[in-house]
């Protein structure tokens, strides 16, 4: 789960790494007031979670309270890349003399904490990393052992700092506190901005916590659907992993890697799928009524292509699920169903008994949900 | 020979008075594989299936030295704890089907395996099976068949329906791993490899991966800077998957820039590997690899 | 640093560990309002850090409040074993239906904390640990995974308890909690008693710190010299290590490994060591100097044997210091100085010009030490 | 070959720019050891005795890759921090003088070490020489003597007394390692035993023990078990020491029961090392036991 720039600029606040002045506010007014307290130049920033709001006007400079007042109108209720905007942050602009990159990530191939220091910050990372590897540290943390004061020091010293650099070495620490307290998956400080009068700041933050830990960050986890859609919020209640796409296929599969396999094929053959949807392994009728139902719902959704292979899963549970699912929703979508596996037989009579024809390969079942799309 | 598991398997289950636990039991039992004994804290005297039931892992392993593998279906919040409790009581390898472990703990017990020359398969995986010899995991048996091809997975259901296209195109395997869906796997594509190298039962290998990370790329490395003896096969899933979103598994995200599908599809056909683009094809590109060598 | 069993019990509290309602007091007075408002029968407990309180009359049962006063006035001020009873505890007295044993130490074999369960409580653990070894359960704790929930619950199994195991579970992982905050070489809990209502009390508590740690245990460390003869504070002050013994022989050493060994050679020669006093490496003659005014000023030591192996230490230093305490101290002890190593030649010449003898090997002076010690 | 040490010893001090890595620094230059680098954070850019001073160890391993040990002068708040960072390094050798490093601490870095198949000495130890090669260590170089007898010791001063006795007698040793007075060493007794036992050059050993723990009751038992076939000598210091007292180093106490001379000297004889009375005794000892040989 992302957090918002707020929610993790009041998370540092709270473990002592600076943060320019700020408020977060919901309508204009607030705003107005906001920049008259904090004084001086601030900045309007859209609180949403899609990257990029800087390009897409979602970060403003204001001279004057007013100012501020005219950047929050703008923002508030409008969409930036899809995401409504609900609250802006007004913030002290810092006079910047350098920008500064700190991270801790997850590092996947060492399977251990990293953190990452460049005396380049304000950039994109990715493209640093591709373009000059060598302006960026990389230190490795044995999760075992946590983080040494020495890993801190070398990551402070490599932003080239003068007599910041014990400063840079405590917001290491800190930084690596919240990490470790928040399951993040990342913890960004990106700018670390070194004012024109010496100090540091973190000018943005961002936090992604790990979905799996959510459990024990209760203070966090209250509205972790938020940045969902309608439609993905609506299977994460049902438990299902979903994700929306552009095309018009719907995809219902058992097993992330299957239902991967089953968008790309559709893919390979010519075909667009609208989403992926993977209902888990031993799922019950109730369940595939519930997920089937979703997108029989959902508007852009033509065709339904429906790839089953029962381990855990039974084929005859499938069936019946599909077939309630079209009782419920009377909306006339086609369907195409690859049924294999575990109760196989009774499956396909429950499904060719209410007149569902079911494939028995993957690829046949593709290429049909292919040529019924492109109809449409 | 077959890798991890085979006939000398002696199993404990790990949470076995569960749902989960309970089922996988009685299918693995039906499959042939040994299990000696299960754990269920506050449980310890009573039976599933036939098998005792112990309160925790060293009164399993003192009353059944011969245990030498486990599995685990603990509920995520106490699956790290229960992988501790296996590896200190000197179990040499363990298969942890629980999915949703926080990723903090996974690298912890991973790590602290390592120390131990321990060999986590897992978690969030379907487990491995050397057919008709022993199953250790949740996958249904019938789709796989004995023979002489290694597969390598990090993913459950598109595994059994490659298995079952090699199986109905009579090319068995000697063992099927599935590594999980998890960031931090407790075994790694290039650590699945290494012992498929060492098979003698194993003629070539199967690779499945997908979005997320660079396992993949690794992996092709590995094989290109070993001159890997063996030919290997692979498939890469979600190459229609959009960057940013959790593809169903932890582990299967492309973010910060990292992870795309044809990324993998290329470091793997720079390293001589032939990539399929369907899962359909695997069986006809094993026949071919294995014929030409 | 030991513990008073107080203080023990207020951390004890403090970490969600039950304790019997108790009170801490200095005057008979108090503790009779402290037994009153505990109400029924209460144990009057001198706080004392010697071993064995208990059978040299430092634990009583009281019935009623005044029967509490009359032992507290009977404690304070009194002395057990050589310690004066400054404080007693009040504390309810727990109808206790059965005595369990749990406590935390390091163990130096294996590197690492073991929890120790048994139980059989209430008993001297070391004897129960040679009688029947098979009534302890020992479990190692791996310092860089810390405590699992699954060794707490086995601690807490060998117990025999019925429904309060999980409690038993509770109270492992939190004294493992106090363990390592502070720094515990020991946390300690013996008995564990079962009430005969089936509540868990740790009725006594046991804790030493590590002394190296009391740096970052400041709220512990205020009066650490409490548990200390004056001469051994002093000695304290001055960082030395120093132990007094029964002997007439005093010893003054560089390095503890020589220091003991010139006592075992005294010893063996037939003399009797007065104590233990290390001054160190590299001690400078004013520190050689307060060393050794310490023990021209102690009653006991009649005879005063110097061994100095130069190493980093300075032997014209260590002369030095020695011609400084005698003219300081007009107390007319006899010395045995034997004088090797470094500036060896200058150090000798020092002490000869003010007609001490050096000697050049340990055994000959610790012969002659030995024959003055037997005249006086 | 000597253990530990030799004339191929590279040496980096880390706090070399404090008053005792300064201090040893020019010793151990004298005796002449190899010292490469020095570190303080901080003062990189320095010299000390002709030694330049980096602000990371990294650094300094970067610019000098000869380094293969480590010498760790800095206080004892921040000495497990400089091991952690030593070991990372990659420095096989890690000899920790600093006295006073909480136990917590050191049991931490002390397993971390062993994971990373790295030795450390100490804490709280004099360090390792072997004479005319290699001075690691704060020991005075001129009471020791080249020869073929090894020595381990969990003392300082005693053992110069006992060296300085063998080197007057003409018996001079191979290497000579203080594992140092703290209750959980680095390297204990059976592992400097397990290395002296590999030494072509080494044809005795003196073990200097003392109170505290049972680490010279282990090392009798492992001498009987493996049928250690140098003969061994010792001493053990502390037969006046009363229980529950700390005589000085923080692993010299008996408590609990545990630790005191007299067990120490009975493990031995039973396991046939003849123990001296006084230290002076040692020459003579090994001089019949070398000779029976």
């Amino acid at each position: 789960m992302k957090l918002y720039e707020y929610e993790a600029k009041e998370i540092f606040l709270e473990h002592g790494i600076p943060v320019p002045e700020f408020r977060v506010v919901s309508t204009p007014e607030e705003a107005l007031k906001a920049a008259e307290e904090i004084k001086g130049r601030v900045v309007v920033k859209a609180q949403v979670l899609v990257a990029g709001r800087g390009k897409a006007g979602g970060v403003k400079l204001a001279d004057t309270p007013e100012e501020a007042y005219r950047y929050a109108k703008q923002m508030l209720g409008s969409e930036i890349k899809g995401e409504k905007v609900n609250k802006v942050m007004v913030t002290k602009a810092v006079d910047i003399a350098r920008e500064l990159y700190l991270s801790i990530i997850i590092d996947r191939s060492m399977g251990q904490p990293v953190i990452l220091s460049s005396p380049e910050g304000g950039v994109d990372i990715e493209e640093l990393a591709r373009t000059r590897p060598e302006r960026i540290l990389k230190i490795p943390v044995d999760p075992l052992i946590g983080l040494r004061e020495y890993s801190a020091r070398e990551a402070a010293r490599f932003l080239e700092l003068g007599e910041q650099s014990k400063q840079a070495q405590d917001i290491v620490s800190r930084l690596y506190e919240v990490f470790l307290k928040y399951d993040c998956e990342l913890a960004e400080i990106n700018p670390l901005a070194l004012s024109t009068d010496g100090k540091l700041y973190a000018v943005d933050a961002k936090i992604i916590v790990d979905d799996n830990a959510l459990y024990r960050q209760q203070e966090l986890s209250g509205d972790y659907l938020r940045d969902l859609s309608y439609y993905e919020a609506e299977a994460k209640k049902l438990n299902f992993s979903y994700v929306e796409l552009d095309g018009n296929i719907g995809i219902l599969c058992n097993g992330a890697g299957l239902t991967m396999a089953t968008m790309d094929t559709v893919y390979v053959m010519g075909g667009k799928p609208a989403n992926f949807l993977d209902i888990g392994g031993g799922a019950r009728a109730e369940l595939v009524e519930k997920a089937l139902s979703l997108l029989l719902q959902h508007p852009k959704t033509e065709i339904i292509f429906i790839n089953i292979l029962g381990g855990i899963t039974r084929c005859d549970e499938v069936a019946r699920g599909i077939v309630e699912a079209l009782k419920k929703n009377p909306v006339k979508k086609k369907l195409v169903v690859r049924l294999k596996g575990t109760n196989e037989e009774e499956g396909r009579k429950i499904l060719e008994e209410n007149g569902i024809y079911v494939f028995e390969f993957m690829d046949e079942a593709a290429r049909k949900a292919v040529e019924l799309g492109a109809k449409t | 020979m077959t890798i991890l598991v085979n006939s000398n398997t002696r199993v404990l289950v790990q949470g076995i008075t569960g749902r989960e636990g309970a089922f996988h039991t009685k299918a693995m039992k039906e499959y042939g594989t040994k299990i000696v004994a299960g754990v269920t804290p506050g449980k310890g005297g009573s039976t599933v299936e036939g098998v005792p039931v112990y309160d925790s892992v060293g009164e399993a392993v003192r009353k059944h030295p011969e245990i030498n593998a486990s599995i685990i279906f603990v509920p995520a919040r106490f699956a790290a704890d229960a992988v501790y409790e296996a590896i200190d009581a000197g179990i040499e390898l363990i298969v942890v089907i629980t999915e949703g472990i926080p990723v903090h703990e996974t690298m912890k017990f991973v790590k602290y395996a390592k120390m131990n020359g321990v060999t986590i398969i897992g978690p969030n995986c379907p487990g491995v099976i050397s057919p008709a010899e022993c199953k250790l995991g949740i996958m249904p048996g019938h789709v796989f068949s004995k023979g002489r091809v290694g597969i390598i997975s990090r993913s459950g259901t598109l595994t059994y329906e490659i298995a079952y296209a090699m199986t109905r195109a009579g090319i068995g395997q000697s063992t099927s791993i599935g590594i999980g869906g998890d960031p931090i796997p407790g075994t790694s594509f290039i650590e699945a490899l290494e012992l498929f190298r060492d098979d003698v039962d194993t003629d070539a290998v199967v690779l499945i991966g997908e979005i997320g990370g660079d396992m993949e790329e690794r992996a092709a490395k590995y094989v290109v800077e070993t001159g890997y003896e063996k030919p290997v096969v692979a498939y890469v899933a979600g190459r229609t998957a959009p960057p940013g979103k959790r593809m169903g598994h932890a582990g299967a995200i492309i973010s910060m820039g990292v992870g795309d599908a044809q990324s993998k599809i290329n470091a793997f056909r720079e390293a001589n590997i032939e990539v399929a683009e369907l899962p359909s094809q695997i069986p006809e590109i094993l026949r071919k690899v294995l014929k030409n060598k």
